[in-house]
């Protein structure tokens, strides 16, 4: 426990950083104790990875000063804050893809031999060892010479925990660390976080998953609008307390919970391919499984990323899923897990909303932007989207709004078929909810599939849920009998 | 709300260049001012902006296009060559579907094939000059003279400019309207901004990208003619560096190299900034070889300034 | 002011032959107190265009020219012409009406003439390779012209070896090495200046073959005269393009008195080998 | 396990090419095989083998660079005027040391200033052209002879093998363990692999991409000197367009222009695949025109064949 005589492991003071016009931190102080997890909540954009960048180096505080074990620092860059004992897992997966697993662990400090004592030298085998006993600890043996950019999602977010818990450090920063993980890697790596507790190592934690917080965290700092709205030591907050600390007030209603009409078959793949896929209209179907369990092959296989031989019947059509060309024809949208492929980045909200249905904004023979315009606002009104300017950088946009964008591509398109990865991975607490009910809405009228390793949005939104368990369905499972323990069991978790 | 202004002001930063640059050489030389002088500009500036708009297809579409020089030459012989049997029209076509020809073969290497695009091009500028030199047999094409509307063309003027810098004015109208206000033009920006994304999004992301070298070419063809008509024949020669000059002009006009930003006319504003420094040295009487380490100077320096826009 | 201005275009800038034309040029406007304002092209047609109009644009008096193409930039002539001012076209020679004086060479004549000495110094038969210059270039045309014709009446001589490229030392060590190992028992070598003929000649020298590959030159420049001198290079022709730049100022001046001068006057040249090259030596080293 | 096996055998494409150039000129002609031509191969390779291994550092770092011609031709001609008062070690050692300072300004201008590397270099392609120019007055330097030593050095040979073939031997070697098994080395990858990842690392980025610029330009400047002892004289228009066939040749060896991927070994590899076709069709005595369709079509078909190994 810690011991308030103890001097904080690291602390802010007063800082103020500013973009532009925007503050992103109004004075904000913080400090961790060794041996203390410390989470920092609040919601997209109050600022949490604003603060942990300054912790890391990567940005300077306009005002107020950083102090690690009672030492005034001032970091020039990353470099200096690992230096002093800060190592960061950053919230955006930084991987080189072309590197090998092994090298990607060690970048920035390779273990060297030397020669002659000069000339330097990496030691590979120790590198490969290093790699592979840290990847251990959490149970994931990849092969340490395929480049990071062949692995999937989660798979790299493991590798960059293990990249980040082989440097032996005193502070231990992790932005949203298991936004796309299942709840086993999430146990192991919460294992490994007792473990290093226990040696005095302090830990900032940033989550969405407001249960993993309570779960985890000794103490916890609610930001809201660049300022610190609460503090509150173990025990005095749950999830529900902290969800209405972040947003000053709202509660996530449950499911409609109505018994669902089985409307008719809208997405039948052919009954005799094993594992094959069923979508009936208005029905949220949900696929759950472990890391390498093939949901992720699904979505992929039905919006033509990685096309099959033969047709899938939709509304009874046989089609063929070659690209995404044809499945966008043939009705179906798709958001991906990472918003870099749902999103051009650097285009303005206007353009990425309009990508997929340039060809029905045609008046005339020319491309009617005032028309455009019009089904763009629309949609930014009913979906929310912050701020209300549709030639905003989507870059420039907080990750909760960004995902509403990539759902207002599909809808301006008018989709009957949304198939979703990850939907609200990374987003907070109310914005999840506001994404909640817009597929609600959608469900209405169409269909959904979708892939989540939070089993608790899947309980929550799916009419059932069908397990995979090594790229087979292991079981299908009705709403009536759907919980989270259920669910777990079921995906051999 | 801040940000929005501030960045629109350093978005011109190209502009702002162009106009310090002729503020500087007028004050120096009351000639440059002249309207001798400023027609001067405006025609040598033609040819180079009707290919620094095709090239701004090819780099918004996140590509690169080094056969544009050779292109130039191979259509500007082949017009020249046309033109005695099938008149003008026929010649101006066959140069422009030449160029289209060499864009759909770019086109296809690259998006198709998957090849990158610098080997490409740097193997279809050699090979295209091959090919020149190979109809043309290394001697210029029209000793024996062009057709006379051709040969005005390319010397006279239309309401007292240039029909050679009327090209371009047309055109460029015509492109803005094409990348701006069309279906097709956005495909080019969000292939160009994200070619991952924009395939997930339905957008047929190799036939776009083709298609941008396809323009690219066919552009390089048309100032192919326009160059013929300037030199009142095929020249197999022509073109040389051309390709480094236009991507030069495109990127000064702010386009990224990586795609998926840029606009014709800030392009036709980096051809400006590219004419007007060459022109301002040369009326400056600065000595040959200091003018190459001025354009050197000035080159990494307006690029070095439009860097603030995302400062 | 009411310094005479004019206007010097030349096809390049970084030549041996058009520096030492300039430097003739300058030389001679010095001694008549006038300015020059020089504008380079280095080959590209529109860009001598451009240069002239900017000359023009500059308010000169008259140009000199050497221009890259006979027909290529007939729009400069045609802009000097509408500005009312001679221009005067020197070595290289254009087709354009416009052209107020031809200061020429005859380069076919000059090809014919190394094409004969080498027949007589390899004894009228063997393998000859040549290293031609630019493609397309008019100028290195007629000389290769006038030589393959010649070599073309000596059934006995076979040329096996033909490529084309810039006019710099490091593609004649490339391309004669090349030609060396493809033909060890090359007897002549063609290069179409002299500084791809010196680097020819390093080919053949690292080859043993100093004095059974002969290797010839063009345009007289002062290493490749010492290079005759120590009978590493076989022949060079001397241009003497210091005394052409002079020439061209000379006849503008007389042009610009009102003077009525012909359309063309040829300048001089004289092939160089061993035999005389101490006394053009001797006489180059003054200028 | 299936994957590395095939991946292995697909990223020996550019060895694969250059030994199917060989044999089908071994057997169209039995001079190529001749020890004269090897040696001259070798010998012709040298110089562009220095460039290239340069180049892979910049193309590696996720960079460009087109400003090596340009620094051959400087680093050549001062090292040409050095010598004479100076002696043959201060003229090798002033040739490096100003491609060296190309590269440092290139690397400062790029890293520090974040200008494209595109647009920067292609200046100072242009204004050290200038340089050489006014330093020299364009004519050649060392006509009047350079040191006996010197010239030997780029004529002689050592154990049978040209000096100027030992250079890029020995730099290979060292080369190669750099970038390979040093931590410096790794961060090179690294920062053109994934800059952001790197810097997140704690690699120094911009020092890491100013440092590859560096080693460019010196290995381009001592390039320079190599060919000075080639030409015996510093050229002041030498390294036209080697720029180009230096990127070719590096993207030829199979690196990719986004960065993170190349070896100098391959590079090296690439240089020979341009070296050998050039005396290939030499030897067969190819039309020069033709010769010029030849290269261009084997670059591409090359690069398209290397396409596989992504395939
Ligand atoms: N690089 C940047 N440039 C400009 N503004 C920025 C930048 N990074 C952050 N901001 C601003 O700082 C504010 C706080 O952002 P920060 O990334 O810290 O939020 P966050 O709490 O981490 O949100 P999320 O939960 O979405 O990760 C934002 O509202 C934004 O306006
Ligand atoms: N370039 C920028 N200019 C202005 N604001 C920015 C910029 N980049 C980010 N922001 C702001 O930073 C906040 C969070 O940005 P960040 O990039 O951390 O979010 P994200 O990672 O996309 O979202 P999430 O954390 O929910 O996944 C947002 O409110 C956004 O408005
Ligand atoms: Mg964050
Ligand atoms: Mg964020």
């Amino acid at each position: 426990m810690v011991d308030a005589n103890t001097r904080p492991a690291a602390s802010a003071k007063g800082i103020v950083k500013h973009f532009g016009a925007t503050a992103a931190l109004a004075g904000v102080d913080f400090d961790v104790m060794p041996g203390e997890v410390h989470a920092l909540v609040g919601e997209n954009g109050a600022g949490k990875s604003t603060l942990i960048r300054i912790f890391a180096g990567v940005h300077r505080p306009d005002r107020g000063t950083i102090e690690v074990e009672g030492r005034p620092c001032q970091f020039d860059g990353p470099q200096a804050a690992i230096a002093a004992g800060i190592v960061t897992i950053p919230q955006e997966l930084r991987l080189v893809p072309a590197l090998g697993v092994a090298e990607n662990i060690s970048v920035g400090d390779p273990p060297v031999r030397r020669f002659l004592g000069v000339i330097p030298r990496i030691d590979r085998a120790r590198m490969r060892e290093d790699a592979r006993q840290t990847l251990a600890q959490l149970d994931f043996a990849p092969d340490l010479d395929a480049p990071a950019g062949s692995l999937s999602f989660a798979e790299r977010q493991l590798v960059m925990i293990a990249k980040a818990l082989r440097r032996r450090c005193r502070i231990l920063i992790l932005d949203e660390p298991t936004a796309a993980l299942e709840k086993r890697e999430i146990d192991r790596l919460f294992a490994v976080l007792a473990r290093m507790k226990e040696q005095g190592v302090a830990i900032i934690y940033i989550s969405h998953r407001l249960g993993e917080v309570v779960a985890l965290a000794d103490r916890c700092t609610i930001l809201r609008d660049g300022r610190v709205a609460a503090v509150a030591q173990r025990g005095a907050f749950d999830a529900a307390r902290l969800a209405r600390a972040m947003t000053g007030g709202f509660e996530e209603r449950a499911s409609s919970s109505g018994v669902v009409q089985p409307g008719t078959t809208v997405l039948q793949e052919p009954a005799e391919r094993p594992g094959a896929i069923c979508l009936r209209a208005q029905e949220t179907l949900g696929l759950a499984g472990l890391l390498g369990s093939g949901t992720d092959r699904v979505l992929a296989r039905l919006f033509g990323v990685q096309p099959e031989p033969g047709t899938v019947a939709i509304n009874g059509v046989p089609r063929r899923l070659a690209n995404p060309r044809a499945a966008i024809a043939a009705g179906i949208g798709m958001v991906p897990a990472e918003r870099s492929l749902g999103l051009i980045m650097n285009a303005s909200v206007r353009d990425n909303i309009v990508l997929p249905s340039l060809g029905r904004f045609i008046h005339r023979g020319r491309f009617d932007k005032a028309g455009a315009a019009r089904a763009v606002n629309e949609l930014m009104d009913v979906l929310d989207i912050r701020p209300r300017r549709a030639d905003t950088k989507v870059s420039a946009l907080s990750g909760g709004n960004q995902q509403k964008v990539v759902l207002a591509k599909w809808l301006a398109r008018g989709v009957s078929l949304l198939l979703l990865d990850e939907p609200t991975q990374g987003i907070d607490v109310a914005a999840k909810a506001q994404i909640h009910a817009l597929l609600r809405d959608f469900a209405r009228q169409g269909s959904i599939l979708m892939n989540s390793s939070d089993l608790a949005e899947l309980v929550l939104m799916c009419d059932a849920v069908l397990a995979f368990h090594h790229g087979h369905v292991a079981a299908r499972i009705e709403r009536s009998d759907l919980d989270e323990s259920r669910l777990h069991a079921a995906i051999g978790g | 709300m801040q940000r929005p202004l501030r960045a629109r002001l350093a978005g011109q930063a190209p502009l702002l260049t162009l106009i310090l640059l002729c503020a500087v050489t007028a004050l120096l030389t009351d000639r440059f001012l002249s309207p001798f002088n400023l027609t001067n500009i405006l025609v040598q500036s033609s040819i180079m902006a009707v290919i620094a708009m095709g090239m701004t297809f090819v780099i918004v579409g996140g590509g690169f296009d080094l056969s544009v020089g050779s292109t130039v030459a191979l259509s500007g012989c082949i017009a020249a060559m046309l033109m005695p049997v099938g008149g003008v029209a026929l010649g101006v076509l066959g140069g422009v579907a030449a160029g289209a020809l060499v864009g759909l073969a770019n086109g296809f290497i690259i998006a198709m094939l998957g090849v990158n695009p610098f080997i490409t091009t740097l193997g279809t500028m050699v090979l295209v000059r091959g090919v020149v030199f190979i109809i043309t047999g290394g001697a210029p094409i029209g000793d024996e003279g062009l057709p006379p509307a051709f040969i005005a063309f390319g010397s006279q003027r239309l309401f007292g400019v240039h029909y050679l810098v009327w090209v371009p004015v047309g055109l460029l109208a015509t492109v803005t309207y094409i990348m701006h206000s069309t279906p097709y033009g956005r495909r080019v920006y969000a292939t160009g901004g994200g070619r991952e994304a924009a395939y997930l999004s339905g957008v047929p992301v190799r036939r776009v990208i083709a298609s941008t070298y396809i323009w690219c070419g066919a552009l390089a063809g048309l100032a192919g003619v326009m160059l013929a008509a300037r030199l009142q024949s095929g020249q197999p020669t022509a073109g040389e560096f051309y390709e480094l000059t236009a991507i030069a002009a495109v990127v000064l006009g702010g386009a990224s190299l990586h795609g998926g930003e840029g606009t014709p006319a800030k392009s036709v504003i980096g051809v400006f900034i590219m004419v007007v420094l060459g022109n301002a040295l040369n009326l400056l009487n600065v000595d040959s070889y200091w003018q190459r380490v001025a354009v050197g100077a000035v080159i990494i320096a307006a690029a070095a300034a439009d860097r603030l826009r995302s400062r | 002011q009411g310094k005479t201005v004019i206007g010097v275009a030349l096809a390049q800038d970084d030549n041996p032959l058009y520096i030492l034309m300039l430097r003739g040029i300058r030389a001679r406007t010095q001694e008549l107190g006038w300015e020059v304002v020089a504008v380079s092209s280095n080959e590209d047609k529109l860009k001598q265009i451009n240069g002239v109009q900017d000359l023009i644009a500059r308010g000169v008096k008259g140009v000199l020219i050497s221009p890259i193409d006979a027909i290529g930039v007939n729009a400069a002539y045609n802009a000097a012409a509408q500005a009312k001012i001679p221009i005067i076209s020197l070595a290289r020679g254009s087709s354009s009406p416009n052209q107020t004086l031809h200061v020429a060479i005859n380069e076919k004549q000059i090809g014919a003439e190394i094409a004969e000495w080498t027949v007589k110094h390899i004894g009228g038969d063997g393998k000859v390779a040549m290293i031609l210059g630019p493609s397309g270039a008019p100028a290195f045309r007629n000389l290769a012209e006038g030589y393959t014709d010649v070599m073309a009446k000596h059934p006995g001589i076979k040329i096996v070896f033909r490529t084309d490229g810039a006019l710099t030392r490091e593609r004649g060590v490339k391309h004669a090495e090349d030609a060396l190992a493809a033909n060890p028992d090359l007897k002549a070598i063609y290069n179409s200046n002299d500084d791809v003929a010196l680097g020819a000649m390093q080919a053949v020298l690292a080859a043993n073959r100093k004095g059974t590959t002969l290797v010839t030159g063009m345009n007289g420049v002062p290493p490749a005269l010492r290079a005759v001198k120590e009978g590493n290079l076989a022949l060079t022709v001397e241009l003497n393009a210091f005394e052409w730049g002079r020439l061209g100022v000379d006849m503008l001046d007389r042009i610009l008195k009102g003077e009525t001068v012909g359309k063309q006057v040829f300048i001089k040249h004289r092939l160089v080998d061993a035999t005389n090259v101490d006394e053009v030596l001797a006489r180059v080293g003054k200028n």
